[in-house]
């Protein structure tokens, strides 16, 4: 599973994509997802808060996470 | 005839976005263009730079401007960001409509502005001598 | 510097008015242009007259101006009418501030509007196929 | 006294100044005057109202004329 990191996501994790592979966690949803990352960077845990995109829609937390879907951490949003 | 105009631009050009969202049927255009303030709370800014992902920020900009055009009777609707490095005083963000009476544009561009900073996928990060800040990203 | 422009022209060039707003302490730019609108209830306008008392409209406008500047936190104003013969679409006036944060130049922006429209000595005269009306002149 | 005459005055009257000498009328008020361009040309009676200027700022009705002073009839404005 690829995840598309962009603005602090991107500098706490220091790179614009991260793979989870199923060796590492089995993450079958948006809430599973955001609490790996949490756990496994936390400064996520810092944040005003984040959202997470599949398929460049905002996702609610009970959304479920297939091996195809494009998923991206969102910070806070900051445009204008 | 599109009535929406949904970019993302490496460079803005202000000039540009009266003639964009002219029309017969209307009689009033209202805009409102975002530009890099020098100062932030007293520090100043060597420059800003802005990321976004592409594909959903385009996405959510033509959700916003769609739910413009059934709110209010509008002509025409612009949202115009732009990504890269910026500095003092140039335009990151256009944004209006075009209408037949003033009260929906008015109305319409404060929306359009307001939605886009609580929902488009785009990041600034404020540059100062010594530092850098993803503005928001903390509490 | 001055931080008023007012102005009584015979063509806006609305390409200009940002680069008139433009200012390093300021975050955003609100600007309304009202254009003349082909259809005034149902009637085709062929164009629209502006005439204007001069000296006067032009010391009502830089009032409206000034009490803009005093009752928001505005870096520049500008209020810009046209006046002789316009056709569809053409601009008549522009006015638009500029702001650090984006509440005060939007709501400026409307007062400007909204002031010029009740008390700026200008008048428009709607020109159709078979006729001419002074607006606003009859109940 | 000369008063100037814009947008539907102009059209009521058929040019654009008019010349009150005192043999027409001995006008010392805003109010005066008003009464006299009603009087003189019924039409204005029709508009939806007009103002006075003097010296190119709106006068209130008891504000004095005076001979050397620029007056002006403002017809309902409509600019914008």
């Amino acid at each position: 599973m690829e995840i598309l990191l962009f603005g602090i996501a991107k500098d706490i994790v220091g790179q614009s994509e991260i793979r989870i592979s199923s060796d590492d966690a089995a993450l079958h949803s948006v809430q599973e997802l955001k609490d790996f990352m949490v756990r496994k960077f936390p400064e996520f845990g810092k944040l005003s808060s984040f959202a997470v995109a599949v398929n460049s829609e905002y996702a609610q937390d009970d959304v479920p996470l297939n091996r195809n879907d494009e998923i991206a951490i969102i910070p806070p949003v900051s445009g204008g | 005839m599109d009535r929406k105009i949904i970019e993302i631009v490496q460079t803005i050009d202000t000039s540009q976005v009266f003639t964009d969202l002219s029309d017969a049927q209307s009689g009033g255009i209202c805009v409102f263009v975002g530009t890099v303030r020098e100062f932030t709370q007293g520090e100043a800014v060597v420059s800003l730079e802005f990321e976004t992902y592409e594909k959903m920020a385009l996405k959510e900009m033509d959700k916003i401007a769609s739910d413009a055009l059934e709110k209010w009777k509008l002509n025409k609707v612009i949202i115009r960001h732009a990504v890269g490095l910026k500095k003092v005083e140039e335009p990151v963000v256009v944004v209006g409509a075009s209408s037949a009476h003033r009260d929906a544009c008015f109305e319409a561009c404060r929306y359009l502005i307001d939605t886009l900073k609580e929902t488009v996928p785009i990041w600034k990060k404020e540059v100062f001598e010594n530092k850098a800040v993803w503005v928001s990203a903390h509490p």
